[in-house]
C-alpha cells in the first residue's frame, strides 16, 4: 500500500532552539500513528508543518507520492489534512457553529460576495457537537464563556465534520470528560475503518495503547524511534520517551541514545 | 545667492500664502536673492523648532508670519542675538527692532463691518469668527467689533449668534450657520463671516435654506469668494493684494540685509498702534474693500480672470462681467 | 432543537428576547435622553423637523465614515488617514470637474465621481498593502497617509478653493433641492418595508423548515417596531418646507447615501463569509490562520473598503460645501473613530456593529449641534461635549449589562 | 546554570549577546541612517552642533510625552488628551505666575511649576479613575480629555496669550542661558558614568555570586559604548557657542529634563514591580488579575504618570515659548504616540521600551528639522515625513529581524 | 480536625446559564479532595470562587471556620489559597520567573517603590522549575513561545513554590508527558503529608484513584454525591459523572438522580 504523507528530513529552528531535527515519518491509509514525546519535544511543531501552519526550514514531505509545498493552512486542507491544534484555534468572540465552519462556511455565492448559510451551518453543528457530547447546549455561547473541554470539543467537531483524509490530532482529549473521551475513541476507530490516517499525539498511554497501531518517540526535536504497537511494551515506550533508549524491536532513529 | 531670506509662515495651507510667496519670490529673484521658507501648521512649538532651522541655514534676514505674536519672541530674540533682522509679516510682532510689514489686520475687520452696516444697517447679525487658537482672528474681530459695538449699544443691531470656527475649516462654519440659523429660524439679516473660506461655508449653509443673498463679508479674495459677489451672494471681502505685500517684503528683506537703517527705508512709519503701544518702524499696506461695484479693480490688477469672476454669473452682473 | 431565536451570531454580541442588539438599543436610549435635553434647554428647537433634517445631513460624513471604520477597528487596526484621504479626494474631484474637464457636459460629474472612487479603492489599497503585507502597524501606515494625502490634497490646486460644482452632483449634499421630495420618500418607504417583510418571512419559513423554533410574535414585533420608526422618520423629513413654500422636503439624498451605504454594511458583516473573516481575525488572527482564512487578504479588502467609504463622504461633503477647500476633513478622523468607539467596537477588536456607528455618530453631532442650538461658545462646547461622550458609554455599558 | 546574560527580562524583547535590544539599536542605525542623508541633502548642516543642539532640545517635549505614552499603550490604553492636558496646565501656570502671583517673588515660579506639576497629576487620575474603575475604554475617556481640557485652556485666560515668564523659569526652556555651561557638563557626564559603572560592578558581583554565568567582556564593551556615545553627546553641546561670543553652552536643560525622565522610567519599568504589572497587565489582564496584582490600581497609576510627564512637559514648552498660549499642544498627542509606536511599543499591549521610544521621537524631529533644513515645502514636507516614517517602521521590522 | 474549607449552598449563574448551583464542599487538611463532572458541569467556576477569581451569587465559605469574602485573587492568597487554573493564567509576554513570581516578586522596598532582585527570582525559578521538569531550559524564553507542556509546567511551579495551605489544581497534568505528570503526583503525595489540602480537578481516573482521598461528583452545576475513594468502585465513578446516578456507599447531593 501507498503511504498517505511520507515526511523526509524535516527540521524546524527557532532562533537556537532546534524545535524539530532531521525527522522521518510515514502515515498509510488506515492507520493511526502515536506521536509521543516529553514536553517540548517537538511534537506539536513537527505536526505544524504538516498542517501548513508553520513553514519547514529543510525536508520534504510527500502526500500520496506527490511533493507537497504546505506553504498554508489553506493548502494542507485542499490536500485533505484536517488538525486539531493543540491551542484549539478558536476565535473567542464568535460562538461554537461559526468557529466550526471557520474559513468553510456553507455558502451561496452572489456576485463577489458568498451568502452564509446560518440555518444550515447551525443545523449541521448542533448535530456533530451533540455526536461528541450531548450536554453541550449553549450553541450561541461565544467561545470565551465556554469550559475548557466544550470548546476542545468544538476543535475536534471541526476536524471531523470536514471529511478528512489525513487527520492529525494534538492531544485531541487532554481536557475531555471521561465519556468525551471515550466516544473520541470510539470515532477515531470509526474513522480509521473509513481508511482515514491519523496522527495522534497524547501522554496518555492507555489511550495510546488502545488506539495506536504505531508508535513515534520524540526527544529534543529528534525522533528516537518507531515501533509497532505490538512490539513494545507499555515500560519500553516509557523508556523512549525518558531516557531515549530504544528497544530491540523498535525501529531507532537519530535521536536515540547510541551507547547504554 | 549673497542674500538668503528665510521666511516662517504660520500655516501654508491657504490659497493665499501661496500668492504672497510668489510676490516675495519674484521680488527677491530680481535682485538675486535667494528665499527659503518653513511651515509651522499653525503650531508655536514647530514655528520655533522652524525658526531654529532657518537661522541654521545662515539666513540674513527673517520674515516671520506669527503663529502666536507673544510665543514668537523667544525665536525673534534669538535670531536679533545672532544679527539676523527680523520683519514681522502681516501678523504685528510688537517687539522693539523688528520691522512691520502688512495689511492692517484690524482694519480688514473695519471693512467687513462697515461694509456689512452699509448694506444692512439695522438688525439681527451672526458672527462666524475664525480659528478660536489663531492670534489673527481676534485682530479681525477687534476690528468688527469697533464699527459694530456702537450699533449694538443703540440697539440697530443685536447679534443673534456667535461661533469660532475651529481651524477655520469651511464644513465646520457650514455646520454652525446651520444650527444657527435653526436657533434663530432663519432670522438673519447679516453675517459677519471673518474669511472667504468661511464665508463659503456660511453662504453653503444659507442657500439650503433659501436666505442666499443677504449680506456676507469675508477676506483675502479668494477666486471662489470673488465670484460669489459677482453673483450675489457674498457682499464683500477685505482684498489684501498679496502679491504687492510679498514684493514690498521682499524689498524691506533686501534693504535691512544690506544694513539700511529701519527708518531709512523708504516708505516706512513709525508704527504703535498694537495693544502694547510699542513703536516700531513699519510699511502698512491699507487692505481694498472690494464689493459687487468694484470688481473690476481685481480683474485690472490680473489677480482674477474674467472667465472665473463671472463664472455662472447671469442676472444682475456687475459691471465687470459685462 | 434550540429555543433561541436564529440571529447572525457572528456579532458576538448580546440580543434580547427579541432579537435586538442589546447595545444598540441601550446606545439609542441614550441619544434619546440627549435629544430630549437638548429640546428643553432649547426651547423646543432640537426635535423640530427642520433641526433634524439638518442632524440627519451633518451626521451622514461621519456616519459613513464610521461603518468603515468599525471594520477597521473590528480587524484590530486603525485608520487615522480618514479626514486626509476625503480632503484630497475631495480635491481631485473638484479639479477634474471644475478645471479640466468641460463644465457643462453630461457626463462630466459621474465620471468624475467614478475617478474619486476609484482613487479612494487605490489609496485605500495602498494602505492595505502596507498594512496586510508588509506588516507595518496600521497606526503607523495611517499616520503617514494622513500627512501624505493632506499634503497631497494641497498640492492638487496649490491650495485653492474650487468652486462651483456641476447643479445636479450637488444634490448630493442636500441643499435646497438635494432631497427626495414627499411622494419619493414615501415610496421608497413602502419598498423597503415589502422588501424587509419578504425577507423576514423567508428566513422564518427556511428556520421552520430546518425545525428551529422561531417564533413568528418576535419577528412581528420587530417588524412593526422598524415600521413605525421608519415611516415617523419619513414623516418628519417630509414634513421639513422649502424655503417659503409649503412643498415639503423628504429623505435628504446624503441620508440616502448613508442608509445605502448602511445597509449594504450590515449585510455584509451579517451575512456574508466576508463579514465572518472581519470579526474571526479581530477576535484571534492566529486562529483565523490556521483555519485557512486569508487574513492578509480580507484586511486589504477591509482597508479598500474604508477608501472607497471615504471618497463617498468625499462627494457629499464637496457637493455639501459646493467648493473643494484642501482643508476639507481635517480631524474628521478623530469624529470617525470615536463615533464606532462609541457605537460599541472595541479597539482591541472582534467587536463592533455597523448600526451603533451610526448611532455612535448620531450622538456626536447632536452633542454638537446642540450646544450651538443653545447658544454655548466653543470652548463650553468642548468641555461638555468631552464630559456627555464619557458619561454616555459608561451608561451605556451600565445599561446594556455588561459588568 | 544558564548560559545567557542576565537582563531584566520583564521587557521580553529580543536581545542581542551584549544585552542591548536589538529593536532599540536597529532603530538607531535607522536614525543615523536618516541623519546622514539629511546632512549630505542639507550640504553639511545637519551634523552641526548647532543643529543638533537644536534637535536635541526640539525633540525634548515628544520624547517627555512618548516615555509617559509607552506606558500607556504597554498597558493597552491610548492617551489622546496629551496635547490638551499640556496646553491646559501650561496656561494655569501661566495665569498663575504672571496674572495671580507677584511678578518678582522668588518664590513664584517654584510654586506654580509644583502646582502645575500637581494638577497634571489629578487630570491624570481624573482620566485613570473612569479607565480603570469605571471600565470606560482609555480612548473615549482621554477623547473626551483631548476635548475638555482643550476648551479648559481657552477658558483659563479666554483665549488670551500670556507672557513673559520669570526669566529663571525660562532656563527650562533651553533658550540662550538655558544650558548647563561647558564645565557643569562634563561634571555631569563625569558623575554619571562613574555610577553606571559602579552600578553595572555591583550586578556582576551579585550574579556572580548566584552562579550566573555572565561576561565581564559583555559589561566592559557596553560601558564603553556607552562611554563614548555620552562624551561625543557632551562635546557637541559644549562645542556649540553663544552668539557672537566663544563661550560653549553645554548640555542644553530640556534635555537634563529629559534625561532625568528617561532615566527614571527605565528604571521603573526594568527594575520595580510596578514596571512589571504594567507588562504583565498589557500581555494578559486577565492572568494578571488572576496572580493578585492590583490592575486597576498600576492603570490608575500608569495615567497618574503620564498627567505628571504632560505637567513637566508644559514647563519646558511654555517656558521655551515664554508664553502660555491656549493652543500650545495641540496635535502632540499623535506625535507622542507616533514616536512610542515607531519605537515598539505595540497598541495590541505588553510590548515598548523607553529607550524606543525616545529614539522614535528623534526619528520624528529628524525628519522635521531636516525637511527645513532642505527647504522643502510645506506639503512636499508631509508627503515626504509620511513616507519615510513608514519605510522606518517596516526596514527596523526587516532590521531588527522580526519575521 | 476541623476543615480547611467549608463551602455551603455556593451558587453562580451567567446570564441565563446556571453554573454552580447549591453546592457543598468541604476540605480537611492534608486531604486530596478530586472534584470530577462532565465538560461544563462547573468544576472550574467553584474552583474560581475559591480562587478569588469570580465572586459567587450565594452560598457561604469558610476558611479554617472563618467566614471569608474571597473577593479577590490577593484575597484568596492571603488565607493561603493557591490555584492553578485551567487556563493557566500566564502572561504570554514575560518569561517563566517573571511570570511565576508574578505578583509576588522578590523586591526591596525603597520609598514608593519595590525594586525586584531578578536574579534571586531567576535561581529560584531555575531550582523549581527543574524539580518538575529538567529538560525546561528555555528560561528566558516569552511563554507565548513554548510547548503546552512547558507552560502548564510554569504554572504549577508558580502554585507550589508559595507554601500554601490550600491547593486548587484544576486539570494540572493535561498536558503533561508521562515523566512530568509522574513528579506532580509526587509532588501531591509530597504536599499532602505536609498537611496541605487539595483540590484535584482531573478527568484521568487513574490519577484520581491514585492520589486522592475522596471524590466530589459534579452534573450540571450540581453535587450529584460524594464518597470515600476506598468507598466506590472505578465504574461507580464514571455512573455517577455520566448518569448521575448516586451508589449506596456515596453520600448523595442535591443534583443526583432519584428514582431508578
Ligand atoms: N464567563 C462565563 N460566561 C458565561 N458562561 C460561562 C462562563 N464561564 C463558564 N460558563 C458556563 O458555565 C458552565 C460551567 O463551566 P465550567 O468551566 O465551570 O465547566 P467545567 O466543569 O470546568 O468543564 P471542563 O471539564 O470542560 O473544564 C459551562 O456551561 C460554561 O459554558
Ligand atoms: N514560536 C516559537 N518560537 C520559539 N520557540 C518555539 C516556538 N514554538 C515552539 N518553540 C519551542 O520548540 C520546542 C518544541 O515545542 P513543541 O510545542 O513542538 O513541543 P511539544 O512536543 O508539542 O510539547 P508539549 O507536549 O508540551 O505540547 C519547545 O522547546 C518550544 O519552546
Ligand atoms: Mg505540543
Ligand atoms: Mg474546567
Amino acid at each position: 500500500m501507498k503511504p498517505l504523507i511520507e515526511m523526509r528530513g524535516v527540521s524546524k529552528a527557532f532562533g537556537g532552539v532546534h524545535a524539530v531535527e532531521d525527522v522521518d515519518v510515514d502515515l498509510y491509509p488506515g492507520e493511526v500513528v502515536a506521536v509521543l514525546g516529553h514536553n517540548g519535544a517537538g511534537k506539536s511543531t513537527l505536526m505544524k508543518m504538516l498542517a501548513g501552519a508553520y513553514r519547514r526550514d529543510t525536508g520534504t514531505v510527500l502526500v500520496d507520492g506527490n511533493p507537497a509545498e504546505l506553504s498554508s493552512p489553506a493548502e494542507a486542507f485542499d490536500l485533505g489534512i484536517e488538525t486539531i491544534h493543540q491551542t484549539l484555534a478558536l476565535a473567542d468572540n464568535l460562538d461554537a457553529s461559526a468557529n466550526l465552519f471557520l474559513g468553510r462556511e456553507i455558502a451561496w455565492r452572489v456576485g463577489p460576495f458568498k451568502i452564509m448559510d446560518s440555518a444550515q451551518m447551525r443545523d449541521h453543528a448542533a448535530k456533530v457537537i451533540n455526536q461528541l457530547n450531548p450536554r453541550f447546549t449553549n450553541l450561541n455561547t461565544p467561545c470565551r464563556d465556554l469550559s475548557g473541554g466544550q470548546r476542545q470539543t468544538i476543535a475536534i467537531a471541526r476536524a471531523i465534520h470536514f471529511e478528512a483524509r489525513v487527520l492529525i490530532m494534538d492531544e485531541p482529549t487532554a481536557a475531555l470528560g471521561p465519556h468525551e473521551t471515550a466516544m473520541v475513541g470510539e470515532l477515531i476507530r470509526e474513522l480509521k475503518a473509513k481508511g482515514i490516517g491519523i496522527f495522534l499525539i497524547s501522554h496518555d498511554m492507555h489511550d495510546v495503547f488502545d488506539l495506536a497501531d504505531r508508535l513515534v518517540v520524540m526527544k529534543n526535536g529528534q525522533v528516537v524511534g518507531s515501533a509497532k504497537k505490538d512490539d513494545v511494551t507499555q515500560d519500553e515506550v516509557l523508556g523512549m520517551i525518558i531516557l531515549g533508549k530504544c528497544p530491540p524491536n523498535a525501529e531507532p532513529g537519530p535521536g536515540a541514545r547510541v551507547s547504554q | 545667492a549673497d542674500i538668503t531670506v528665510g521666511m516662517s509662515w504660520a500655516n501654508y495651507q491657504e490659497e493665499r500664502w501661496k500668492i504672497d510667496e510668489s510676490g516675495l519670490r519674484a521680488g527677491l529673484e530680481e535682485a538675486g536673492a535667494e528665499l527659503v521658507t518653513a511651515d509651522a501648521q499653525s503650531s508655536n512649538e514647530r514655528q520655533a523648532s522652524d525658526i531654529d532651522g532657518l537661522l541654521a541655514r545662515g539666513v540674513d534676514v527673517l520674515l516671520i508670519v506669527a503663529w502666536d505674536s507673544e510665543a514668537i519672541i523667544p525665536s525673534v530674540e534669538r535670531a536679533l542675538a545672532e544679527g539676523v533682522p527680523v520683519i514681522a509679516y502681516e501678523r504685528q510682532i510688537e517687539y522693539p527692532g523688528v520691522y512691520y510689514v502688512a495689511f492692517d489686520p484690524v482694519e480688514v475687520g473695519r471693512i467687513q463691518a462697515r461694509e456689512l452696516v452699509r448694506a444692512q444697517p439695522k438688525g439681527d447679525y451672526v458672527i462666524i469668527k475664525g480659528s478660536p487658537t489663531d492670534q489673527y482672528a481676534h485682530y479681525v474681530l477687534t476690528g468688527q467689533k469697533e464699527i459694530i459695538d456702537p450699533l449694538i449699544a443703540n440697539g440697530d443691531i443685536t447679534i443673534v449668534g456667535e461661533q469660532w470656527t475651529d481651524g477655520w475649516v469651511p464644513d465646520n462654519a457650514q455646520k454652525n450657520m446651520e444650527n444657527i440659523l435653526t436657533a434663530v429660524n432663519d432670522k438673519v439679516d447679516a453675517v459677519l463671516a471673518s474669511n472667504d473660506g468661511t464665508a463659503g461655508g456660511v453662504v453653503a449653509a444659507l442657500t439650503s435654506v433659501g436666505l442666499e443673498g443677504i449680506p456676507v463679508s469675508g477676506q483675502d479674495g479668494d477666486i471662489a469668494a470673488l465670484n460669489r459677489i459677482a453673483l450675489g451672494t457674498q457682499t464683500v471681502t477685505a482684498w489684501k493684494d498679496a502679491r504687492e505685500l510679498g514684493r514690498l517684503g521682499a524689498k524691506v528683506a533686501l534693504e535691512l540685509a544690506k544694513g539700511t537703517a529701519p527708518e531709512d527705508i523708504e516708505g516706512s512709519v513709525v508704527w504703535d498702534k498694537g495693544p502694547k503701544g510699542t513703536a516700531q518702524n513699519a510699511s502698512v499696506l491699507a487692505p481694498v474693500t472690494i464689493t459687487h461695484e468694484n470688481l473690476d479693480v481685481v480683474v485690472d490688477a490680473d489677480w482674477i480672470s474674467k472667465e472665473d469672476l463671472c463664472a455662472g454669473v447671469t442676472e444682475n452682473a456687475p459691471a465687470a462681467c459685462n | 432543537m434550540t429555543t433561541e431565536t436564529l440571529e447572525p451570531p457572528s456579532l458576538a454580541e448580546p440580543t434580547n428576547k427579541r432579537g435586538f442588539n442589546v447595545r444598540t438599543l441601550s446606545l439609542v436610549g441614550l441619544l434619546v435622553v440627549i435629544a430630549v435635553t437638548f429640546h428643553f434647554l432649547s426651547g423646543g428647537l432640537f426635535l423640530s423637523a427642520r433641526n433634524l433634517y439638518n442632524l440627519v445631513v451633518q451626521t451622514s460624513v461621519v456616519a459613513i465614515l464610521a461603518c468603515g471604520m468599525t471594520l477597521v477597528i473590528v480587524t484590530r487596526n486603525i485608520d487615522l488617514s480618514v479626514g486626509s484621504v476625503l480632503g484630497c479626494v475631495g480635491m481631485v474631484i473638484a479639479l477634474l470637474q471644475i478645471e479640466i474637464f468641460p463644465q457643462d457636459a453630461a457626463w462630466n460629474w459621474p465620471l468624475t465621481v467614478a475617478i474619486g472612487i476609484g482613487l479612494g479603492a487605490l489609496i485605500g489599497a495602498w494602505h492595505g498593502v502596507w498594512i496586510a503585507y508588509f506588516g507595518v502597524p496600521s497606526f503607523v501606515v495611517t499616520l503617514g497617509g494622513l500627512l501624505i494625502f493632506r499634503g497631497a490634497a494641497f498640492e492638487v490646486a496649490q491650495g485653492k478653493t474650487l468652486a462651483p460644482f456641476d447643479p445636479v452632483y450637488r444634490l448630493f449634499g442636500g441643499g435646497i433641492d438635494g432631497a427626495l421630495g414627499v411622494g419619493p420618500s414615501w415610496a421608497l418607504f413602502a419598498i423597503i418595508m415589502v422588501l424587509y417583510g419578504l425577507g423576514e418571512v423567508l428566513v422564518h419559513r427556511r428556520q421552520m423548515r430546518l425545525g428551529f423554533d422561531s417564533t413568528v410574535r418576535t419577528k412581528l414585533l420587530r417588524f412593526l417596531a422598524v415600521f413605525v420608526v421608519a415611516a415617523a422618520f419619513v414623516a418628519t423629513m417630509n414634513s421639513y418646507m422649502k424655503p417659503r413654500s409649503d412643498i415639503g422636503r423628504g429623505i435628504p439624498v446624503p441620508a440616502l447615501v448613508l442608509l445605502s451605504v448602511v445597509l449594504f454594511m450590515e449585510f455584509v458583516t451579517r451575512f456574508t463569509t466576508f463579514g465572518r473573516y472581519i470579526f474571526a481575525i479581530g477576535g484571534n488572527i492566529e486562529a483565523a490562520r490556521l483555519n485557512g482564512i486569508p487574513t492578509r487578504r480580507t484586511v486589504l479588502k477591509v482597508f479598500i473598503a474604508m477608501g472607497v467609504l471615504c471618497a463617498i463622504a468625499a462627494v457629499v461633503t464637496t457637493a455639501r460645501l459646493n467648493a473643494g477647500t484642501s482643508s476639507t476633513g481635517e480631524l474628521l478622523e478623530l469624529s470617525a473613530i470615536a463615533a464606532a468607539v462609541i457605537g460599541g467596537a472595541s479597539l482591541s477588536g472582534g467587536r463592533g456593529t455597523i448600526a451603533g456607528a451610526v448611532v455612535g455618530a448620531l450622538i456626536i453631532q447632536s452633542l454638537e449641534s446642540g450646544m450651538v442650538l443653545i447658544g454655548a461658545s466653543s470652548s463650553q462646547r468642548m468641555v461638555a461635549i468631552g464630559l456627555v461622550l464619557m458619561v454616555a458609554v459608561l451608561a451605556d455599558k451600565y445599561l446594556s449589562g455588561e459588568e
